[in-house]
């Protein structure tokens, strides 16, 4: 599979919406070494800053999902390279099961994700991006889980 | 022809062959090494590797005493008895009928046979 | 109502290429709030930033936006550029439309949307900013090293050099530590006593440094740069003051069963002692446990021997309490007991001993004077099997999971002074890798094989027998495959190593982590591997990891350095950006407490008015100069009333969804 | 019941004439025979106190409250009540110092709920016999098996142990059902992401927002709610959308996630009859697979599951590959 | 009026036939709970047995949340619209004595001035037919205020009796007519299976051990004062938890609160019910007026009792359904309350 896949929008072609939380210290950097090697991902990924992977509260993937958001991934350091040393484990833990609730109330599974990207892993980050827009592009739009007033 | 794959004696054993380290203390243990033609930690290397049809005609498999030295020295917890003991429950499984039925063993038993030896009788020929 | 400015950056045409940059400004000026917006070529250059300062000026702006490239690029740069235009620099958010845009897409419609996009959730973020400041705090110019082997007596060395005041806390009656018990060093071979005591007299003589012998650390409140620590200086029942460490009165002690912690109990010394000759401070103590005099009332020899009159029956123990800017663990290690290896016979025959045993044994100060003889008999020995990786890399419960490291290379050393001075003497060593990493090692360890002909088997041993005054020892020699059956004079353990167990309580009066393994965590594996995340405490020597000698002083200074790049300080500048929470939400659960990494969160009882109601409440407060900002106690809270700073759940459901529109 | 009932009332006296507590929060009667309410009792009012199939308020919720009050209190929990109180009492909620707390013996409590829904209508007053429960009603007498009308808690029973009381009465009772707690949520997961998604929707779209089971939760004790924060950014008086259901719910389950001791009193005083326990087991049950068995309020020293972590704790992607999508 | 029969066995096609005059709302079972809904919605049962919905038909003329404007911002310019109010037609089928008078009880606060028009264009649009009760239950007090559920009175527009074999129809109004005429299943009938239910239904009310509450102490002429310190409070209040199941499940509640919605696109002004049992209802700035939940509990119970009966002539603004009882959490209910306060209160 190619990294630089993401193709121009076609007009009226489905686009996703998708939201991405990144930890200052390894994804952002991370994000920010796609960019200067000129990695490509689609332009539906949108990039939140957060100082670490731990700052990302559940009320914060509903909301973009309220607010009509198709995808919510999470990047963090690997496990173990945290540069507040366990923010990311708790990270984990907090998404794994927030994941997994929302996999019973029978929220399409895919459209949740967390991975860990190092400051040196641009490519992983394009990748990873590159593979999530095409997994919610196949899932289509968020329907289960917005606010319908939203965007009106 | 009983399964003989790698995986099945690690289902039956219940152990992991990977967390050995090879430091050797499973041999180093073992009372019957010498009457042994594959030694313990050979039986770990071997199931590691998939050989497990010479170990199936192993005479070590018989000549363990179930004394489960190795298990309790193991630092990593790797149990090489009972590895030996799901060869051999696979060797004595394929030969259903010639298995020695329980209630006969304590015939064979004197008053000289130690518990234990009494105990692996059981657990090596009534499987 | 504020008034934002928004500044597009072309970077030339790294962003300009790809993003229309006009059709971002003109999308962000129809954005509430947004009172400015404009495009430059160089937003970074001296103009571009001239530019955002007049703009602050003109339009009387109240927050920034810079659509550039990265933040981790030029947010500093923005954030001078503000304070220098009188706005306060957390008042700028920087939207990434380079490395996160231009930079990765090729369509430019399909960029221009994302840039917009990006720079109205920057807006949408910098409306809900709140102007910080970074609060300062004072360093007290004294550090505080608890533990006084070779680590602490280093880093206090280094950190007195400096011209700092340093205090080392040490439980025994002397510095000195694990190496003083030492024979030789690997791989030099020479004396550890010889490089050692020269570094404990200075260490004693010089003026920056206290020495606090015999002590404990009792309390520790405060944080980086102003630690107030209580040390509890047990009663030596001698004055320090006057005692010349004449000795006299060790000797005439009538009490002699005291098993001797320096021998590793393989001799005896009297209820007054000095642990050894070469001690600092060499002042004796008293032993009140095995002391006849504070056993039975009646002795008191010692008070009628010492012409200085040191003995003091009544000294009691003495608190002192003093402030610190940084605090150094080097509490050090010791040696797992291996009695819990039923197999090796430890405890069972007293000719089966451990490296450090072995280590006294070997030594001209040492029980035997030197003399390599079997403690059970006293006879010569003449074969001595030494087992590695005893207790190390083991997960059966009984030992550790840790390479000990240290362990090959001393096994090594072992093998070579015994058949270096007993040639007649041969040595089997078992084991299971020799790791040799560092400088002459593996030729030491070649030496040993080739020069010095100790017998190396790959392979463990599984029993240690007594047969007819000898050690029968069972093992497998794995490269041969054969099992072997020797006899033995001696079996030598090198036990795994362990952290001292008053780690563990001095960590916790530091908030200070600790690993499964007891181990102190680093604040960064990799790239701080001398600091504690709690911060203003370090890390130094064995407490921290497994680690030889030089390894040992090479962290020892590393730490050093760090606690003087601290203490050089006349203030600490805190991290703006920090938790705080809310009292009028907060429920008092502990739960952010639980996760700080780095001890910032504690409680008070606090009075409240919440709406007119008044109550008295629990409540989380966060030390700034301590919390460093990494959100993880915000979403712990189940209330919210933890935030961040900086990052507050406002911002950050802001940006979502400016992204979301 | 009588007869347990006079033998708490005798221990509750003796413990206040001991000085050892001042007041007893326990239950109230109320006007009909199915609806107790919490009460407090003072010595001279002893005997006003019930004890039988309807008391299955859980009083820890309520020691909030009365351990900020003077005096100390002694407070009456059943098995499972206790496990809410520690929890508590751990999280700082409660001050311990001031409550007694006396475990007290329990056979189960019914559900009016059921019975109504079994035929029971206009019932006017109830007794206990041999296993079987008799309604009086203005239509004549209903006799219908005790298991059938029992709560959903007490069907799958955790057992007689208590947390953290002071002492406990020892009374011989039957033995509860113990049905496997966690079945409904395996039978869920199960099911395919449609199937749960048509199930959760069909039970939140009942919700009425009334709060009942967060005021009621033990768990749920934060002083200010962050649905009653303006300042949250998710509060809200109304579900106004199928999209505020969920967030409700999925937010109450998750902030009480490795706090809850899965009391049950969320689905027992749901007025729209949702299922919430479904919720706050599956996070317990998740809990309990991925980071080892945990039970709130059993230990006073465990770290709370999600304030926890190991190195060796499992990828989020690892519950996703599990059930069916 | 005169009376109508048809076949119980034809409810269904009656129900279709009553889509002629706009979407017909039943009580319905549906997942557990039981509401007044659409007619036909998959996974539901109407069933006209059921003695009370666990909801009350209030959602069908104020609805726990609705829009009431809309700002829509593009750049700097806002645009207001305004939320449209009920144009469509619908039947309202089944309602009982007590939630009829309920009914009566919001029309005095939403069609009083300043009428409220959301309220107002509802109720214009409903035909309401109330349904007699035959089997009361035990928790029934509706009688202790005048109300007879065995011929439900009040704003609706035809009256019904169900029995074991037929549906009986009066009209009351025009609108009412236009129920019969629309279903041809309906045929004149006479009173004597009505009679014989409500003689049947009169005896069992005769025994509800609630039929008779005592409510001397309040109305339109109570001692506000008296009432209002009355010592019973405070151990009366002293475990209700705060939340609005009450609240919601009553009938004549009526309290809302506005709020605003963000959109992303502009603003969503809306209203939704509030409870005044909630510690932050009418939260302002400074705080809010009743810091206790005492006050709080005092103020829902003496608004039922006494406020509202002072301000209409005497109208209770409880109605005795009895959905209280059932609900609240800690079982402190009007009947509990109306009982401690109209004797002598509890020796403490």
């Amino acid at each position: 599979m190619p990294l630089n896949t993401s193709a121009p929008a076609q007009t009226g072609e489905y686009r996703p919406l998708i939201v991405a939380f990144c930890c200052n210290w390894c994804s952002y950097a991370g994000a920010d070494l796609a960019g200067s090697s000129r990695l490509t991902y689609p332009a539906d990924v949108k990039i939140i800053r957060v100082p670490c992977s731990c700052r990302v509260n559940p009320l914060f993937v509903l909301k973009a999902f309220e607010r009509g958001a198709d995808g919510v991934i999470l990047c963090g350091c690997h496990p173990g390279d945290c540069h507040y040393t366990t923010g990311n484990y708790y990270t984990r833990r907090r998404m794994t099961l927030l994941f997994s609730m929302l996999d019973y109330l029978g929220i399409e599974r895919e459209r949740t994700r967390v991975e860990w990207v190092s400051a040196a892993e641009g490519a992983k980050f394009s990748a990873t991006m590159n593979d999530f827009a095409r997994t919610i592009r196949a899932l289509g739009e968020n329907r289960k889980l917005r606010d319908l007033r939203c965007g009106n | 022809m009983p399964e003989t794959t790698r995986e099945t004696v690690l289902r039956i054993s219940g152990t992991n062959t990977r967390k050995c380290m090879l430091c050797g203390k499973c041999s180093g243990s073992c009372p019957a090494y010498d009457a042994m033609d594959y030694r313990p930690h050979q039986f770990v290397a071997m199931v590691e590797r998939g050989e497990i049809a010479p170990l199936l005609q192993s005479k070590s498999l018989y000549a363990c005493m179930s004394c489960f030295a190795c298990v309790e020295r193991c630092p990593r917890g790797v149990q090489p008895a009972s590895l030996i003991e799901a060869l051999r429950a696979m060797v004595l499984r394929e030969r259903e009928h010639t298995r020695l039925p329980a209630q006969l063993i304590p015939e064979l038993i004197d008053a000289g046979t130690p518990q234990q030896a009494v105990v692996s009788a059981f657990r090596k020929l009534s499987k | 109502m504020q008034k934002i400015g928004v500044f597009v950056c072309w970077c030339g045409s790294n962003i300009a290429g790809t993003v229309d940059v006009g059709r971002v400004v003109e999308a962000v000026r129809q954005e509430p709030g947004v009172a400015f917006a404009a495009d430059y070529q160089y937003m970074c250059s001296d103009s571009g930033q001239n530019l955002i300062k007049s703009a602050v000026k003109e339009h009387g702006l109240t927050g920034i936006v810079v659509c550039s490239c990265s933040p981790r690029m030029h947010e500093a740069t923005f954030k001078k550029t503000a304070a220098a235009a009188g706005l306060n620099p957390y008042m700028v958010e920087i939207a990434n439309i380079r490395e996160h845009c231009s930079w990765i897409h090729k369509n430019m419609e399909e960029a221009t949307e994302k840039a917009i996009v990006l720079a109205r959730a920057a807006i949408a973020k910098v409306l809900k900013d709140a102007p910080l400041t970074s609060g300062t705090t004072e360093v007290t110019k004294r550090a505080l090293v608890i533990g006084g082997g070779i680590a602490g007596i280093q880093t206090a060395l280094d950190i007195a050099e400096a011209g700092f005041a340093v205090d080392i806390v040490e439980k025994q009656p002397t510095i000195g530590g694990r190496m003083a018990q030492l024979d030789k060093t690997f791989p030099t071979l020479d004396c550890s006593a010889c490089i050692l005591t020269p570094k404990m007299v200075d260490a004693g003589a010089n003026e920056n440094i206290e020495l606090f012998t015999y002590s404990e650390v009792e309390s520790v409140k405060g944080f980086v740069g102003n630690f107030t620590v209580t040390i509890r200086k047990k009663a030596r029942s001698v004055r320090a003051d006057l005692c010349t460490g004449c000795g006299e009165c060790t000797e005439k002690c009538p009490s002699r069963k005291t098993k001797n912690e320096f021998n590793m109990g393989m001799d005896t010394r009297g209820a007054i002692y000095i642990p050894y000759a070469q001690a600092v401070p060499k002042i004796a103590v008293i032993d009140r446990e095995h002391c006849l005099h504070f056993k039975t009332g009646k002795c008191g020899l010692c008070e009628r021997t010492c012409s200085a009159k040191a003995i003091d029956f009544a000294q009691e123990d003495e608190l002192v309490t003093r402030n610190y800017g940084a605090i150094v663990m080097a509490t050090g290690f010791q040696m797992i007991d291996p009695s819990g290896f039923g197999e090796f016979g430890y405890g069972k025959s007293k000719d089966v001993l451990t490296s450090l045993e072995f280590e006294r044994l070997m030594n001209a100060a040492g029980p035997t004077g030197g003399h390599l003889v079997c403690p059970s008999d006293g006879r010569h020995p003449k074969h001595i099997v030494f087992i590695q990786c005893v207790g190390s890399r083991d997960t059966s419960g009984c030992g550790k999971p840790y390479c000990s490291k240290i362990c090959c290379m001393y096994t090594a050393k072992h093998a070579i002074l015994v058949r270096d001075k007993y040639p007649d003497v041969s040595v089997t060593v078992f084991y299971i890798d020799v790791r040799t990493p560092g400088k002459n090692f593996d030729e030491f360890y070649r030496r040993a094989v080739e020069e010095y002909g100790v017998q190396y088997v790959k392979g463990m041993v599984g029993k240690v027998t007594r047969e007819g005054g000898r050690l029968k020892v069972q093992g497998s020699d794995l490269l041969n495959d054969r099992q072997l059956h020797l006899e033995a004079d001696m079996v030598v353990l090198a036990a795994a190593i362990e952290p001292d167990p008053t780690a563990r309580s001095v960590a916790s009066m530091l908030t200070a982590s600790i690993d499964t393994n007891g181990f102190m965590t680093e604040a960064h594996p990799k790239l701080r591997p001398v600091e504690s995340p709690t911060a203003g405490v370090f890390l130094s020597g064995v407490c921290q990891g497994p680690k030889d000698i030089p390894e040992t002083v090479a962290q020892a200074s590393a730490c050093a350095a760090k606690v003087i790049g601290l203490l050089c300080k006349q203030k600490l500048v805190n991290n703006a950006c920090v938790a705080s929470s809310d009292p009028l939400l907060c429920n008092g659960c502990s739960s952010c407490e639980k996760v700080c990494p780095y001890g910032a969160i504690t409680y008070e009882e606090r009075e409240l008015n919440d709406k007119g109601v008044r109550r008295t409440a629990r409540v989380a407060v966060v030390n700034e100069a301590v919390c460093q900002g990494c959100g993880a106690c915000t979403v712990a809270c189940p209330s919210g009333a933890m935030d961040l700073k900086g990052f507050t759940n406002q911002q950050i459901m802001a940006e979502v969804d400016a992204i979301c529109r | 019941m009588r007869e347990l009932t006079n033998a708490i009332c005798a221990r509750a006296k003796e413990l206040l004439q001991s000085g050892a507590a001042g007041r007893v929060l326990g239950w109230a009667p109320g006007e009909f025979f199915y609806d107790p309410t919490p009460g407090v009792f003072s010595e001279g009012r002893l005997n006003e106190l019930v004890y039988d199939g309807f008391t299955a308020a859980n009083l820890s919720k309520y020691c909030i409250a009365e351990s900020q009050k003077e005096g100390k209190v002694l407070v009456l929990l059943k098995p499972c009540d206790s496990y809410s109180l520690a929890q508590l009492v751990k999280e700082h909620r409660v001050k311990r110092e001031n409550i007694y707390a006396l475990g007290i013996p329990c056979e189960g409590k019914l559900d009016m709920r059921k019975a109504r829904a079994k035929g029971v209508e206009g019932a006017l007053s109830f007794r206990e016999e041999d296993g079987q429960v008799v309604f009086e009603t203005l239509y004549g007498e209903v006799r219908l098996a005790r298991e059938e009308l029992l709560l959903e808690r007490c069907l799958c029973c955790r057992g007689r142990e208590y947390a953290g009381v002071d002492e406990t009465l020892e009374y011989a009772l039957p033995e509860l059902p113990k049905r496997d707690r966690f079945q409904k949520v395996a039978a869920l997961e199960e099911q395919t992401a449609q199937e749960r998604y048509a199930f959760w929707r069909g039970e939140l779209s009942k919700c009425i927002r009334c709060n009942a089971c967060r005021n009621v939760c033990p768990a749920c004790s934060c002083v200010q709610c962050v649905f009653d924060n303006p300042q949250s950014g998710v509060a809200a008086k109304a579900n106004s959308t199928e999209f505020e259901e969920s967030l409700f719910h999925i937010i109450r389950a998750w902030h009480v996630a490795g706090r809850c001791t899965d009391c049950g009193e969320c689905s027992r005083v749901c007025p729209q009859s949702i299922p919430l326990h479904l919720l706050n087991r599956k996070f317990i049950k998740d809990v309990n697979e991925l980071y080892g068995e945990y039970q709130a309020g059993a230990d006073p020293a465990a770290r709370p599951p999600l304030v926890n972590y190991t190195p060796e704790d499992p990828e989020p992607s690892a519950v996703l590959e599990r059930g069916r999508a | 009026m005169s009376l109508y029969a048809m076949d119980r066995a034809r409810l269904g096609e009656l129900y279709e036939a009553l889509g002629a005059l706009g979407r017909v709302y039943l009580p319905t079972r549906k997942n557990g709970a039981s509401a007044f809904l659409p007619y036909g919605e998959e996974g539901s049962e109407a069933d006209l047995s059921l003695l009370l919905c666990d909801k009350s038909p209030k959602d069908l003329f104020f609805p726990q949340s609705e829009e009431l404007v809309k700002f829509r911002l593009t750049g700097a310019e806002i645009a207001l619209q305004e939320a449209a109010r009920q144009k469509e037609p619908f039947v309202l089928f089944g309602v009982k004595a007590c939630d009829l008078q309920a009914i009566e009880v919001l029309d005095r606060v939403f069609l009083a001035e300043p009428v409220d028009s959301f309220y107002q264009s509802r109720r214009e649009h409903a035909t309401v037919v109330a349904l007699a009760c035959a089997r009361p239950a035990e928790s029934c007090f509706c009688t202790a205020f005048g109300i007879d559920p065995t011929s439900p009175q009040g704003p609706c527009d035809a009256v019904a009796w169900l029995t074991e074999s037929a549906l009986y129809l009066r009209p009351c109004t025009e609108k009412g007519e236009t129920i019969v005429s629309c279903f041809a299943g309906f045929a004149p009938a006479d009173e004597k299976e009505v009679a014989a239910q409500q003689a049947a239904a009169r005896a069992v009310l005769g025994r509800l051990p609630y039929g008779q509450l005592d409510l001397s102490r309040f109305g339109e002429a109570s001692d506000e004062l008296a009432l209002f310190d009355h010592p019973a409070w405070e151990e009366l209040s002293a475990h209700c938890l705060g939340c609005g199941s009450c609240t919601f499940s009553c009938p004549t509640c009526q309290c809302y609160d506005i709020r605003d919605y963000d959109t992303g696109k502009g603003v969503l002004r809306f209203r939704c019910w509030d409870s005044c049992m909630y510690k932050d209802f009418t939260m302002m700035a400074h705080g809010t007026p009743r810091k206790t939940q005492k006050e709080r509990f005092r103020q829902r119970f003496l608004h039922k009792l006494v406020y509202y009966p002072k301000n209409n002539g005497g109208l209770f603004s409880c109605v005795g359904c009895g959905r209280c009882v059932k609900k609240c959490p800690a079982n402190l209910h009007m009947i509990r309350v109306a009982k401690a306060l109209g004797g002598e209160p509890r020796a403490q």
